[in-house]
Order: structure tokens, then C-alpha cells, then sequence
């Protein structure tokens, strides 16, 4: 007989951090971006995509809003707004 | 025998307001638990606490699942998940009040008190931390206590700079209720 | 005095009260606040001890085994994990005859990895010759701790101690506590005297190797200094209530059992909530009991058949287990029983609270409510959706 | 985001800096990988049953073996015969790597497996509430090194672990940080491309435990560079082989932003014991931007 | 083919027998010649497999863990205190449902050092959810550690197994023994398939964090499938028997025990002296008897139950302690007939050869000698002189 | 010699380096000594009760905690100030020292303890009938590492652990023989004059596990050195301070005497790879006497 | 059954002269039990070892108090102690000669034979080990088994270049107590 | 109640590890000696004493008969004997 063990691979993703989000949340603004990918790499969730310029963005499901994207972005691309602020 | 519960995100003082909650009592001279109940989450990551009174020590050391009291300190997580769950149907819940969280609904005999705790804590203690406001509403929603033991309470536990401060968030999270209850 | 401290806090406060000469701990939850707490002391001055900052739990039991070899009161706390992982060093402490004090904060042990209360940490190391004393709440626990020392450093005993408490409910757990005055525990609790150190003024060799023509003498006297605290421990509860005028009994407590018909036997914080789930159920008219066991080593054989023997019911609850056999708690209960006349008709083994699912009134009733004449060994709360025959 | 090796999901805290260093390394190191964690923050907040972060097989044991089951992991698939194909990565925090899990550690090192392992050094526990580990910084006020009337936080210096893995004799030894990313995943990468048993130690910033920011975990990592207070090098064969240059700054500004270093900004002489370490580091690992060239 | 051959020699014979592809050990008196030979074997290209030398026992069980996470068949090998140091990993591995074999070569523990043969370093360590299998002879110790093999890898089982072997007596004495062949072996024990494993093929997540909502199911599996293995054991020895030609209950095993008024209970090579003993005391009329107890882990308290409810005395012999209490053994068969009808009316128990004392045939008279109506407790071959009641 | 500090009639074998290795440190540290002895071979043949080799205050208690034990022997004197006046002796074999000690040993340097660690090197496990340990010299044949038809012997080379224990930044590291016993004893009580942890390596030839005549103990001791195999150095604050320096001698007068590397001899080659090793620690430690002056 | 006690210094091959007087009468078709009783001591100090046997099974596995016979392999061991204790009194002592030693007086029915092992094995192995030699005046002593097994358990046991040596010392051995016996 | 525990200092004095010596020992000559002290230091028992030149003698209670004493001496003033051999 066996009870609980294993895990499945990724099924983290089944928990939504981005309800943790409470005072702040990333702005990609994609005006001025360069595509270094900087924000991309340090990421703490690994929830930013994007290639080409101006297409970086995260994904509000996971983002905890570190500010961590922002903070790298050599281009100010990426501001922090208050959680509540619309698109 | 009264069961509290408070919701919070680790982090957010749940487990001071618990133990400040519960030496309020101490300081009635009844019989307080408190007692976190610890996940293995991380700041930010919901988590809560338990403060259970007696006019004799208490034993039971199960969780709160039928609370008297729930007390909220951090809204969204209301999004989340139920915060009432289990809540007396007499029961009444004291809610840190915040825009674009809207409020569950709760039954004829339940009562629900929205305070602006972290506006008054940024007010009074400079930054938005509404725990000895709520603590102040809390007394006046359910009149477990005289706001002088929280006063009592705040002047034994917080640094010497932080009492005033603190008095003055507890006092006005309990005039609001007050007010907000009268008329 | 009384005052609304945690668990932990109160630890620190009562170990800080005994005035130990060196302490050394490696954290792990939820042992860390006692921990914690000590270190700040000793940082502010309030402690005047050595605080040995280890790498590992192996080695805070080994500088609290040096530390004790030179004749001075040591004290380290650990749980779980930390206990398996020093396991080695716990037998050799017993061995060599080293009285010290640790406190367990219980908790489950891996695999799984689970932080969460239950007993199977001490309870595993029940052959070790460590005295092992469970508490039921703070107040028990403070005055545990001063007592543990007294026991452990009498000359007739110079065995270790485990102050067994649950981990985060009696850890984590704030309530009022009636906190002893120094003068008093300097009464209660004299500076300690080794009968053997290391000192090169009489410079002996201790944890020599013993052979097959002396081994099993050295171990003997073990069992039997152990079988002697059963008599010592009361003289020390005792006296503990001259001073501080809380009276325990120290071995086992009974509690609503002598009319009994259905009696728990349990240990630690589990049994506030039974003594609760108790009064509730006499409401009702329905006629159980208690019986908590303070002291688990010594094995207080002979009190807990006294207490029993009229009971026609008995459900022993285990917090922990013999993994393939039976519960640890409930297999030493069934043996006191045997070739007594007077007996339980029943003794039933129910497994509680594991890695800490959360123990109810409704678990203590369930419990009851299987406490039939037929014998049962059960597992309370569980959900069999979470079980499967196989994996392939 | 579908094919990702560490999952988003996982609880740590926001900003955490180890949680963004292990998805750096797994990233580097690829899907064939096997990886092989200690107990710590990572394990913690990266497997809470029945969720999982990863997406490469992966294992946790005890919190001090993780090196002895990756030797385990390593004899295994070298007896199935396919070692050759597959990383195996052990890793742990600086408490699991420097203090409790040092002799598993050292004993892999001198057997001579064929594993990196990785320590995540946030210089303390903070799985368990931010006591002092061996790593721990002089100074830095900890919950078992707390500062008070009589102390002014961690009395010893940093264990240094890199040396100490160096001496064993080993392929290669590297230090990073996610204050330099790319820097991070070309040391893994490079790591994984010798044969034999590797050591790197990346210095991960914890918000938590070091009372900074969360938005700032990548400012500070760059700034304990940048101080000379977390030297970034490389030794392959038992020589020092390349060092990150740097300009150095005062390590007031790297001890400003961070709460557990607050009690110094009253007590200039401390600050000068910790600028000595700076100075010493530099002077050691000659970490000095030179004018020439 | 019949050999004459060292106990630690067959051990590594069954073992190279077996086609383990990683093996590691820590080496430790009296278990080192099996791992010598072993080395040995690799070393000559004898035995393809990786052998890992280690630092430490804590590391062997390790490094056999990690390896059984791949898939592999591991062996390793350790006694006394090193079982103790590896203790946290030993709980680990069964929590992890990794099948393995270890040798317990049987050793006392420290303090105070000793080398010598007893019981208490496997006997302490019950509650790990390992299977635990006592051999008698070298016979024995060959057969169960291919049987051992088979019921830990059992797609139901999926638990690590220990054989408990006495230290020199068995690990270091010569005698013949049948050794099967390679052909046979590898019909009786295909290679092993892991259920899961670690392989990027497939990439799960061993051994998470597993909290209060699930720990509970987990140990329970392993309680169950403890329980399950004494159903699969006595089919093992049966199949073993189908191709080895020698039959093996498995769990409990009596000695002229039919008609006998008292019995011995007993693990391990002691049960050859009492065999002896009970054959000269029959020759004198004395109805005498053993039960002879192979597998202690899962605990077949229903087969004792059959085998001794009509025997009027029984002695249980213990060759461990747990300091303060009940002797482990003697606890458990107590336990077994609490609330039966049919039960023996005196269970005595007794602590026979400690740390190397020896064990004659006079030791085992004198155990029958004291079994009479009233219940004992005692230690055989004690020598009062060496105890003494006070240091002062 | 009824004032002796290590008495006779222990029952080590004849020829015993470790027995006089250990009456030679005592001997200069002298009757204001406690000792802390992991299991092995000295612990064994010095204090089967009810007999004890030791005058002074002794004390075991297992096979790899005796530098954790002595850090609590010190701390508790500590606590007695007692302890400037009494000096602690941590003593172990190879294998509780590099192996299944050196965790402990690690920890103990790290926190700084006042306790001199004496390895007793006798390169395997004596005590349980020599196996290979971390210091157990490349291709030695001992019966964890055996010569077979796929084996020349030890796969590994020595562990550094005096290297490992330098790295640690402590005061005084030193290495020495009993093929000089005054030097032996210099060194102890230069150790003891330090205050904080030392680490002092003895080689001590074992006539059983080296399988050599027991009346060539001391020559084989002084062959180790003289052929740059076990070169005597010392570190002071991490820096070498000083070594032996020698007229290297052939490694083959050094192997030859021993059977535990007879199977060598046939194999030019693999003796070739052993002088390599001694050429190594010649050049690295500077070992040979220069012409000049 | 019999019951065979070896005295020997550690180091002097008690081991493997009890296996190999073990494998004797294994080669015979009985059932030896041969086992070291191991102290704590090291080379040179005494330490003995244990054959016994039947034509079925041994079970026993207690140490031998009462031999049926004692081989004693190093004569400087009398000295020490009583290498004779127990030994039945019929029982047979064979001994490995040396000058200077006495020895102790046996009662009427107890056999004592001095065996020049030591000198025999120099002459034909080149080295002082007498145990081959002893093992073939065992036999001649004892009549436990013929020459043949012992013969046939060296040629099994020795490697090639050790075996005649070994069974020349065996029949020197035996011959030297056939012939001290018989006139 | 208290079993075997601790021994006493220098206890190993009553056990005579003279009888282990077989097969040699040791023969002070005491001609040339120039009390270097080098037998004493060496020798593994610690049986050795003297002050004076050719006053350096072993105490054959303890001596198992090694011959290091006679390996190291400088002067060749130590040599090893039969054990039979008279003095
Ligand atoms: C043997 C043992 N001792 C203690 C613990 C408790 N424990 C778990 S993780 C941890 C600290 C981890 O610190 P580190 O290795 O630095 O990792 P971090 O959490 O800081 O990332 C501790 C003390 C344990 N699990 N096992
Ligand atoms: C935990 C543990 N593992 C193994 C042993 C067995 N053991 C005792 S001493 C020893 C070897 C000692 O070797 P070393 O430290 O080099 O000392 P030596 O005997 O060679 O002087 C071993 C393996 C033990 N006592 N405890
Ligand atoms: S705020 Fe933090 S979590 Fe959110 S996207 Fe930016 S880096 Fe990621
Ligand atoms: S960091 Fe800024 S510039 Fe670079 S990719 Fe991200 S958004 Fe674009
Ligand atoms: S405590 Fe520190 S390391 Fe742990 S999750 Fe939070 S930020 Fe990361
Ligand atoms: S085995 Fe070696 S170390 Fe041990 S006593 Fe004999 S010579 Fe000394
Ligand atoms: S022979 Fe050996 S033991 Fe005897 S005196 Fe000389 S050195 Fe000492
Ligand atoms: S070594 Fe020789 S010369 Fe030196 S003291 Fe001894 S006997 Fe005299
Ligand atoms: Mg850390
Ligand atoms: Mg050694």
C-alpha cells in the first residue's frame, strides 16, 4: 500500500502566486525595450516572457511583485504601479 | 469559551495581534491560547492564527473552526479562499477594510465591520500597519474588552517611541466602529 | 509571577532560571525560539553561559557531553531530525552517566519530511536510559524543566533527562504561566556537584572499553537506576510542591477515572483536549477518564496497572508508532496487564495526530465512540482517497 | 513558459534571490539533469505536496546528505550506463553546505565524483528562522547571533568554504552571484563541462532574513561584489584562474540597505572591521581594477 | 554445492549471488570481513559493481539511498554504532519506500564501548519501517538474504530489509554451508524494476515536503504494507523452497514445541545453544521448548499467538534492552495475548548475553530453571560484584 | 617512571608508532591535560577496562566526535575558569579525522575553540583491521582498497587535510613523524603556546598495517620523509612558515620495506607515479636543501 | 562430539589453523564449527580459538570450557596462564615445543605431546610456522583423522608454491608423534 | 546504581606486556652510550630510563621486544638478543 510520495513535475503551477500581490505590480511598458532580457533572467517566479523588443511582459498569475524586473531594466522600461492601478 | 480567528499573510503580525490579543485578556485576568497555525509558506503566502479564552485555563488545543470572532487583516485574501468559514451565525468578523475587495455575504445575525486600519495606522504609526487599530475595533464591535486593556496592553508590549502611536491607532479603529455603529 | 509567554519563551526563562554553565543547540523547528531566546539572553547578559553555536546536532550533543564531563550543568534542546541525527551521541550520554537536561520539541520525523507535532522523535529513542518526562501544558512545562534537572543530577540517578513538549502547540502555544522566583529554584535546585570529571588533579579515564566480563554490569545498572526513579521521582514532585505549591504526581495522573467505564491513556498536550472532550461526555452522562503519563521512562508499570486495573475499558493513544507492530504506548500498556488478575476487558490501540493532523474534540469522541468490547488498533481522522494498492 | 525545468508556483518569498539562482542553474544545466537538494528554503518552498517546481527529476533526502545520495545518484546511473548523458547536481544552503553538511560534502569532493554541487549561500538558516550558519557574516545580527548588550551580532567570520573545497584538490571551485546572472550561468555551464567533482557557491540575497527590499535582492548581490565583501572567482586545478575586477565601493553603501546590519551604522569602528574584510579580500584575490590596460 | 566457510565470506558470496550494481559501506568490527570480501570480488572483476568506500555510515546509507532512487539493486552493510549514526537516513529510506538489503552484523552500543555480541543496535531501531529478519546459522543467513532481496522489491512491499546476523558468532564463525547457484538464483530473483525512480525520461519530485493534510496516509502505507508482508513472506519461502530444495517458515519457528510445558522465545544464534539444551533436558524428561522468532519486523503477533497459547511457561529471551522498561521482545509477546483466552499463565522474561557474555547451556538451564509459576524478570550470568550503589 | 604520563603495559602491537606518537604529545604538553580520544586503535589498546594507559584526564566517547566533545571539555572549563590553565587535547586516527571526524573537526576550527587536534596518521583503519581511509596513500593495498586483477591498490591520493585544515584561517597547522621525535615534541608545544584551534598531523608507521618489522618503525617513519612521500611543514596563520627540507631519497627504499606496497615493485610504472607524488610535495613545499647556503 | 581449544598469539594463525582443522573434518564429511574468540588485543597478546564438531550440525555456539583436546601453538602462553583449564581428563594437549618452557603435570589419563613444530616448519616451509606441522601431530596424537585429509585440505587451502612445503612439515609432524609414541 | 564506568590513572601497569616478547629483546650495552636519549624517546612502551651515560636500561616487565631502542641508537650501544639468552 502506498499514500502520498511523489510529485509530478511543474505542478506548481496549479498555485497561483500572484494573489500574493498586494501593494505593487511590474508595468512592462514596452517603449524603450531592448530585448536584453535582464528582467527575464532574474525573475525570482521565471513568469517574464517575451523575444523580440518591446514584447517583454509577465505573467500576473505567478508575479509576486518583487520589483526585481524593474529594478534591472536598463531602460526604466519596466515601472512599478500600485496592484490596484489599471492597465 | 471564545474562539477568535485571525487571517493575515505571513508576515503581516497575525501572531503579534494573536498574542496581544490574548494579554489583553491575560490582563482581564481570564485564561488566553494563542497559538499560530504555521504553514510552511513564505511572506506574502496566506497563514493564520488562533486565540481561544476562558474564565479557566484552556485544554483544548485543536484548531478554530467554529470561531466567535474572525479577524481579517489583510482583505485579498478574501479572494482567496473563506475566511468565514465556520463563523457563528451570531458571529462577527472585523474586516482591515480595502478598495476592490468585495465583502462575502454573511447571514441576519452576522455582523461585519469594515475598518480602514492601515489608512489610520498610516496616520498615526507613519506606516500601514493596522493591527492595533483593528485591535481597537475589535473591542468596540464586540465588546469583549474595555479599550483601556488595549491601552494597558500596548504600553506593556510596544517600545516606549511606538506606544503612543499605537494608543492612538487603537483608540480611532474603536471610534470608528463606535460611530459607525450608532446611527 | 504570573505571566502570558509562549512555550518557547518559558523554556528559555526556566533553563535561564537553572543556571546552566554551558548550552548548545543546533535550531530546527520548532525548537528554534527556545534557542533563539537563550541566545539573547546570554548576548544581553543575562545568562552568563557558554553558548556554543554547532554545526549539527551531532555535535551539540557531543559539546553538552564534553561540557558535562568537566562537572559542569549543561543544557541543549533539540527535535525530530536533530534527535535521530545525534541518536549515537544520545545513547553515549546515558551510557557514560552524564546528568544534563534536553528539551524535545516532538515533532514528526521523515520520510516524509513534515514539521509538524507528533511523538515519534522521543518516543524512538525510548531505549536510550534517557529519562523521558512529556508535559501537558506550560505550567507543566516550566516546572518539568526544574524538576528534570533535580532528578537528573541526583547522586543516585547521574542520568540525562528529555523534557519531551509538543512541538508549536506547547512551543508556539502562549498562555499564563506562574513563573518560579530564583530564590526559590536556587532552593529547590542546588548548584551541581559531579561525582566524576575531568580534572587533572584526579585524573580519571571515563568511557573506557568495556569487554564481555564488565559490559553487561554497566548496562544493568542503567535499567536498574532507571527502575529507581520510579520511587525518587515522586520524593522530587514533592518537594517541588513545598516550595512552589504546585503539587504533580510525576509518573501518571488520573483524571475523572475512578468511576470511570472508558478510560484514554495518552501523552503530552493531546490530553487537554481529551480532559475537555471528557467533561463534555460526563455532561452526557457518559463515564470516562483519563489517565495522562507524565513520565514514559522509567516505564511507571506498576502505577499505571494500579490505575487501570478496575477500568473496564482502556484506548491507548499513540502519537507516534512501531512501524509493522504494535504502537509503542499501547504494546507496553497490554504487557502490564498480563498475568494480572484484575484487568481492563479491553485495552484498544488508537494511532492520533500524525506529522499534525489536527486532533479534535471529535477525535477524542471517535475514539470513544470505538472503544467497544471488541479490541480495535485504528488510525483516527485518516483519509483513505489518499491511499493505493500500487503504482504501477 | 510550458517547457520550463523550474516552475513558477513555488512559495518563496517575493524577491527571493534563491529561487531565482536555482532556476538559473537548472536553466543552464538543461533538461538531463538530476538534481539532488538538501532541506532548506529551496526544498521547502519548491515541493509542498503535492506541488513541485521541477520538472527534472529530482530528490531530497535529510538536510546534510544531499552529497553522499548524489554520490549514491552518481554510482547508480554509472552502473546503468548512463551517467555520461545526465548532470548531477547536489545542492544545498550555505547551512546544509558549510556546517552540517560539510563531511558528506567533503567526502563526495575527495572520492572524486562526478557531481557539481551548488551552494545557495544566503548566509544564514532561513528555512528555520535566520540563525547563524558558518557562512554567516562578522557582525551580522542573527537570531542565535543576535546583537544585545554584550554582542554586536556574528563573531566569526565567513567559514571559507570555497578555500576549503579547493583544498581537497578538486577540478574545479567558482564563486557567483545573482547580482551578475549571465556570470552565474557561464560558471554552471562551464562547471558541467569538467569531468570530476565541482563546488560553486552563488550568494543569493534573502529579503526575509536580511531585511532588505524584495526589489532590491539584485542591487545588493551586485553591491557585495562591487564592496570586495563577496569576491567573484574561479580556481581550476588548484589555481586561482580568473577573478571579477572590480571598482571597489565602501561597504557602507552594501551595509545600509539591509536591516541586519543596521546596529553597525551607529558604531563607525565596526563599519571599519568590515571594510577591513572588504580590503582583505581584495588585497587576497587582487580583485583591484587595474589602471593599466 | 556444499562449502566450509566464514559467515562475513557467505554473506558476500549470497550478495555477489545477488548482482547488486552499487554497493557501500562504512566499515565497522564485525561486519568489516563481509565487506572486505566484497571489495575484494570488485576488485578481481568478480562482482560488476560500483563500490563506493565512504566516510561514514551516515554517508553508506546515503549513497545506497541515492543510488536505489536510480533503479539500482544496493547492498551495504554496518553494526553497532554505525547503524546508529546512519539512524536518520535508515527512517528516511523507508519513508521513501526504497527497496534495499543491509547486513546487521549484531554488536552492543556504546556507552560504554564494546565490540561484542548483542542485539540492541537492530533492535533499536523497530520503529524504522524496515523489515527485520534474525538468522540462526550461516544456512539461514545465505537463504534470507536472497528471500530478503525478493520481499523488498516486491512490487507491494517497496521496504528496505535488514538481515540481523550476531556479530562474530555468525559474521566470523565457520561452518558448511550449501551455497546456491548462480543459475538458480537468478530464476528465483529476476533483476530488479523500480516502480519510480529518478530519470529524465520521466521527472517526479522524491521525497517533498508532505504536511498535515497528507503526512498521516503516508506512514500509515508503510504500517499496512509491513503487516502485508507477513501474508507475501511464508509464499517466499515457499517459492524458496520450490527451488532450493530448503524450507523456511520465515516468521516463527517452533522446536519441539508440541507438547512442551515450557518454552523459550528467542532470535538469533542463541536459538542453536537452546536447541542443544532442550534436547539434553528432553533426554532428562523435561518437556521443553523454543520458539524460534525469524521475523521481528513486521511482528507476527498472530503466528506467536498460535504457536504459544497453550503452552503453560514461557521465557522470553532478550539480548537488548530499552533502558527503564519492558525488554523490546518480552513487551511485545506479552502484549500479544492481552485479552486472549488461550494464553500461557507465566511469561517471564530475561536479559541473556550483553555485550559478548557468553551464552552457555547452563545460561539457558538456568532460564528454565526460573521459569516457574511466578513471573521473573532477570538478567542470566550477572556478576553483583562489579555493581556498586554509589560513586561518594 | 611512576610520575609517567602515558603509562606501559597497553596492549598496542610491538612497535607501535601511534603508542609512541602519543606518549611523545603528552609528554610536552605535560600533567595540566585533558584529552578527548576517538575510537580506534589508541583508544583501544590504552584503556581496556579496568586497565588505562592515561595519568591524566581522558576521556572517549565515539568514533568521530572528539573535536565537538573538546569543544565542549573547553567550554566547560570555560565556564569553570579553569581553562587557561589546562590544556585540551583533541586526539583521533586517520579515518576519525579526515573521514567520519573531520565535520566535527571543521566545526571546531570554525568556532575557534582552544584545543590542539592531533591526527594520529597511520593511514587506514587499524582498529578494525585496516581498511582504507581519506588518508590512506595512493595504490597502498589495505583491505578496502585490495589488489586484484582489476586493482592496484588505492584509487585516491591522500586527502589534504592539513591543506583543508589551513584553509579554515586558523593559527597553527603542522605535520611531523615519529622519524623525528624532537621535532614531534617542538611542535606540540609551539601548538599549545597558541591560543585557539591547531592541527597537527603525525605520521605514526603501523608494523601490522603497513606489514613492516616492528623494529623499523622509527626508519620507516624518517624514509616518509626524507623521500618527499610526508613532507614536515608548518603553517602560522596561514602562511608556511616553515618546512624540513630534505636530500630526496628514491621512493623506493620507502615502498620496499612495506607489504603494503610489495604488489608495487613489479610495476616500474606505477612506482614512477609515486615518486611523481613525492616530487609533487618537493616542489610544492620547497622541500630540497639548496645548495647555496 | 568434540571439542578442540587453540591458544595462540594474535598474529600466530589460530584463525587459520582452526578453519583449516574445520575444513579437515569437513573434507571427513562432519560438522565442524570453528570460531576466533576475538579480545580487544593486538599482536603478540594471547587470544584463542574454538573447533568443535559432530557427524551432525553444531548448534552450540557457546565458547569451550572443557576440551576434548588443546593445541597450543605458542608454549611462552603457559607462562601466562592455564592453557589446560578444563581439559577433560582424558583429553590430549599437543604442544609446539620450546626450550626453557615446563610443562604443567596432567593427571594419569590426560596425553601431553612437545612437537618441535616450529623447528620441523623452519626446516621445510623456512619459516617459524608450526601450525601444518601441529595439525599432523594432532592427528597422529589424536587419530581424529588420517594424514590423507590433512594432506588433501592443505592441497585445497595452500597456494601452489606453499602446499609441499606444508605437507612435508604435516608428515614430519605427524611422523615426529607416531614415532615418540610407539617404544 | 553504578556498573563499570571510569579506571584508573595508570592502571595499564598491571598488565604485563613483557611475556608478549618471543622471539628477541633488547641488550643495553652500556659502553658507548652518550645518553643521547634517543631509546627512551623512541621506545613505543615507555619503558625505558636512565640519566647518565651508560646507566640506559629497559624494564623487560613492559618491553614486547620491538627494537626500535636498538635501531635508533647512535652509537650501536643497544642490540637485539634471543630472548633466550642470559645475560
Ligand atoms: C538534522 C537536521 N537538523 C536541523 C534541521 C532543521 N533545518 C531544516 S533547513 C535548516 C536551515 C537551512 O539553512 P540553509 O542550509 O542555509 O538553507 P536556507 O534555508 O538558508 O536556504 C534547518 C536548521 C533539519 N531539517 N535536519
Ligand atoms: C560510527 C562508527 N563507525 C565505525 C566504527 C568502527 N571503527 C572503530 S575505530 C575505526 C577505525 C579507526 O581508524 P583510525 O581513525 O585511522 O584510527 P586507527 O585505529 O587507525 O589508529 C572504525 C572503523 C565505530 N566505532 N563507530
Ligand atoms: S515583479 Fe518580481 S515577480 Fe513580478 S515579474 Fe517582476 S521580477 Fe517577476
Ligand atoms: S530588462 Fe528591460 S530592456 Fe531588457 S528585456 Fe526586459 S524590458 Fe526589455
Ligand atoms: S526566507 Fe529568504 S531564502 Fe527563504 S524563501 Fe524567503 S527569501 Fe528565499
Ligand atoms: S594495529 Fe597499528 S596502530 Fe594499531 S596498535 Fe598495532 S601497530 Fe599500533
Ligand atoms: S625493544 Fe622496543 S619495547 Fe623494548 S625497550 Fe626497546 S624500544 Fe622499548
Ligand atoms: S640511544 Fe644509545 S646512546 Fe642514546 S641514550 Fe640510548 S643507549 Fe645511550
Ligand atoms: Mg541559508
Ligand atoms: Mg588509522
Amino acid at each position: 500500500m502506498f499514500g502520498p510520495l511523489i510529485s509530478k513535475p511543474g505542478s506548481s503551477k496549479s498555485n497561483k502566486t500572484g494573489s500574493w500581490r498586494v501593494e505593487i505590480r511590474p508595468r512592462f511598458l514596452q517603449k524603450n525595450c531592448i530585448a536584453c532580457k535582464m528582467c527575464l533572467l532574474i525573475c525570482p517566479e521565471g513568469c517574464i516572457e517575451g523575444d523580440a523588443k518591446n514584447t517583454y511582459h509577465c505573467d500576473f498569475t505567478y508575479c509576486k511583485g518583487c520589483g526585481n524586473c524593474a529594478a534591472i531594466c536598463p531602460k526604466a522600461d519596466i515601472e512599478m504601479v500600485k496592484e490596484e492601478t489599471k492597465e | 469559551m471564545k474562539e477568535i480567528r485571525i487571517h493575515a499573510r505571513a508576515g503581516q503580525g497575525a501572531i503579534t495581534t494573536a498574542s496581544l490579543l490574548g494579554y489583553i485578556y491575560f490582563l482581564k485576568g481570564m485564561y488566553p491560547y494563542a497559538v499560530p497555525h504555521f504553514g510552511a509558506a513564505r511572506m506574502g503566502a496566506p497563514m493564520n492564527a488562533f486565540v481561544r479564552v476562558d474564565s479557566k485555563p484552556i485544554r483544548l488545543r485543536s484548531q478554530i473552526y467554529e470561531p466567535d470572532y474572525v479577524l481579517i487583516v489583510d482583505a485579498t485574501l478574501m479572494r482567496g479562499f473563506n475566511c468565514f468559514s465556520g463563523l457563528k451565525d451570531n458571529g462577527i468578523a472585523i474586516i482591515n477594510q480595502r478598495e476592490g475587495v468585495e465583502i462575502p455575504k454573511v447571514n441576519a445575525r452576522q455582523k461585519v465591520f469594515l475598518v480602514p486600519a492601515n489608512d489610520i495606522a498610516l496616520k498615526t504609526i507613519g506606516r500601514p500597519l493596522g493591527n492595533t487599530a483593528l485591535l481597537g475595533a475589535f473591542a468596540a464591535a464586540t465588546g469583549e474588552y474595555e479599550l483601556e486593556f488595549l491601552v494597558e496592553a500596548i504600553k506593556k508590549r510596544f517600545p516606549a517611541g511606538l506606544q503612543d502611536p499605537n494608543i492612538k491607532a487603537a483608540t480611532q479603529g474603536y471610534e470608528f466602529v463606535k460611530n459607525s455603529t450608532k446611527g | 509571577m504570573k505571566e502570558f509567554l509562549e512555550g518557547s519563551m518559558a523554556v528559555a526563562k526556566a533553563v535561564q532560571l537553572c543556571k546552566p554553565g554551558v548550552v548548545s543547540a543546533y535550531p530546527i523547528t520548532p525548537q528554534t525560539h527556545i534557542v533563539e531566546e537563550l541566545a539573547q539572553m546570554v548576548a544581553d547578559g543575562h545568562l552568563k553561559a557558554e553558548f556554543v553555536n554547532v554545526e549539527s546536532e551531532h555535535s551539540a550533543a557531543s559539546v553538552v557531553l564534553g561540557a558535562a564531563a568537566t562537572g559542569v550543568r549543561t543544557y541543549t534542546a533539540t527535535s525530530s531530525q536533530g534527535l535521530f541525527l545525534m541518536a549515537e551521541v544520545v545513547f553515549n550520554i546515558a551510557g557514560l552517566r552524564l546528568p544534563m537536561l534536553m528539551t524535545c520539541a516532538n515533532r514528526a520525523v521523515s520520510a516524509p519530511i513534515n514539521i509538524w507535532n507528533d511523538q515519534q522523535d522521543s518516543v524512538s529513542l525510548r531505549d536510550s536510559g534517557w529519562i523521558q518526562l512529556y508535559v501537558e501544558d506550560l505550567q507543566e512545562t516550566v516546572d518539568f524543566h526544574l524538576m528534570g534537572y533535580r532528578l537528573s543530577e541526583d547522586k543516585s540517578m547521574m542520568l540525562p533527562v528529555m523534557i519531551c513538549m509538543d512541538g508549536f502547540i506547547l512551543t508556539h502555544g502562549i498562555e499564563t504561566i506562574d513563573m518560579p522566583e530564583q530564590a526559590l529554584v536556587d532552593k529547590f535546585l542546588p548548584s551541581y556537584k559531579a561525582l566524576y570529571k575531568l580534572d587533572p588533579a584526579n585524573p580519571i579515564t571515563m568511557g573506557p572499553l568495556v569487554d564481555a566480563d564488565y559490559y553487561m554490569e554497566t548496562r544493568y545498572a542503567i535499567d536498574q537506576t532507571q527502575k529507581e526513579a520510579l520511587a525518587l521521582i515522586p520524593k522530587i514532585t514533592a518537594e517541588f510542591s513545598k516550595v512552589f505549591g504546585r503539587a504533580y504526581n510525576g509518573l501518571v495522573e488520573g483524571y475523572r477515572i475512578d468511576d470511570a467505564e472508558r478510560v484514554i491513556v495518552a501523552m503530552g498536550s493531546v490530553c487537554g483536549t481529551i480532559k475537555e472532550t471528557i467533561d463534555e461526555l460526563r455532561k452526557k452522562g457518559k463515564k470516562v477518564g483519563l489517565l495522562k503519563i507524565t513520565c514514559y521512562r522509567p516505564f511507571p508499570a506498576q502505577q499505571i496497572y494500579e490505575a487501570l486495573k478496575n477500568i473496564p475499558k482502556v484506548a491507548v493513544v499513540d502519537r507516534a508508532l512501531s512501524l509493522g507492530s504494535y504502537a509503542p504506548l499501547a504494546a507496553e500498556i497490554k504487557a502490564a496487564f498480563f498475568g494480572k488478575k484484575k484487568k481492563p476487558s479491553v485495552i484498544s490501540s488508537f494511532i492520533v495526530g500524525l506529522g499534525g493532523r489536527d486532533i479534535t474534540k471529535d477525535s477524542i469522541k471517535e475514539v470513544f465512540r470505538l472503544l467497544t468490547t471488541t479490541e480495535k488498533n485504528e488510525y483516527i481522522d485518516l483519509k483513505p482517497e489518499l491511499l493505493k494498492e500500487s503504482y504501477e | 513558459m510550458n517547457k520550463q525545468l523550474f516552475n513558477p508556483g513555488h512559495t518563496a518569498c517575493a524577491g527571493c534571490g534563491q529561487s531565482l539562482a536555482a532556476r538559473l542553474v537548472l536553466e543552464a544545466s538543461g533538461p538531463n539533469t538530476v538534481i539532488i537538494n538538501n532541506t532548506g528554503c529551496l526544498e521547502v518552498f519548491s515541493t509542498k505536496y503535492p506541488e513541485s517546481a521541477w520538472a527534472v527529476p529530482w530528490i531530497h533526502s535529510l538536510f546534510e546528505n544531499a552529497a553522499a545520495v548524489a554520490s549514491g545518484v552518481e554510482a547508480g546511473l554509472k552502473s546503468l550506463g548512463t551517467k555520461d548523458t545526465i548532470n548531477v547536481i547536489a545542492q544545498a544552503g550555505d547551512g546544509g553546505t558549510a556546517d552540517i553538511g560539510l563531511q558528506a560534502l567533503s567526502g563526495m569532493l575527495e572520492r572524486g565524483h562526478d557531481v557539481l554541487f551548488v551552494c545557495y549561500d544566503n548566509e544564514a538558516y532561513m528555512n528555520t528562522g535566520v540563525q547563524r550558519s558558518g557562512l554567516t557574516p562578522f557582525d551580522s545580527n542573527t537570531t542565535t547571533s543576535p546583537t544585545g548588550i554584550q554582542s554586536c551580532g556574528n563573531l566569526r567570520p565567513k567559514k571559507p568554504v570555497p578555500e576549503i573545497a579547493n583544498a581537497h584538490g578538486i577540478p574545479y571551485v567558482a564563486t557567483a552571484s545573482v547580482g551578475f546572472p549571465q556570470d552565474l550561468s557561464r560558471k554552471v555551464k562551464k562547471a558541467l563541462s569538467i569531468k570530476g567533482p565541482k563546488y560553486l557557491q552563488v550568494h543569493v540575497p534573502c529579503p526575509l532574513g536580511w531585511r532588505h527590499d524584495p526589489g532590491l535582492t539584485f542591487q545588493i548581490g551586485k553591491l557585495a561584489v562591487e564592496t570586495g565583501l563577496y569576491p567573484l572567482f574561479e580556481y581550476e586545478n588548484g589555481r586561482l584562474s580568473a577573478v571579477r575586477q572590480i571598482q571597489p565601493k565602501p561597504v557602507e553603501e552594501y551595509l545600509k540597505a539591509q536591516g541586519r546590519f543596521k546596529h553597525l551604522l551607529s558604531k563607525p569602528e565596526e563599519v571599519k572591521k568590515i571594510q577591513a574584510v572588504a580590503d582583505a579580500n581584495i588585497e587576497r584575490y587582487n580583485l583591484k581594477v587595474q589602471a593599466t590596460s
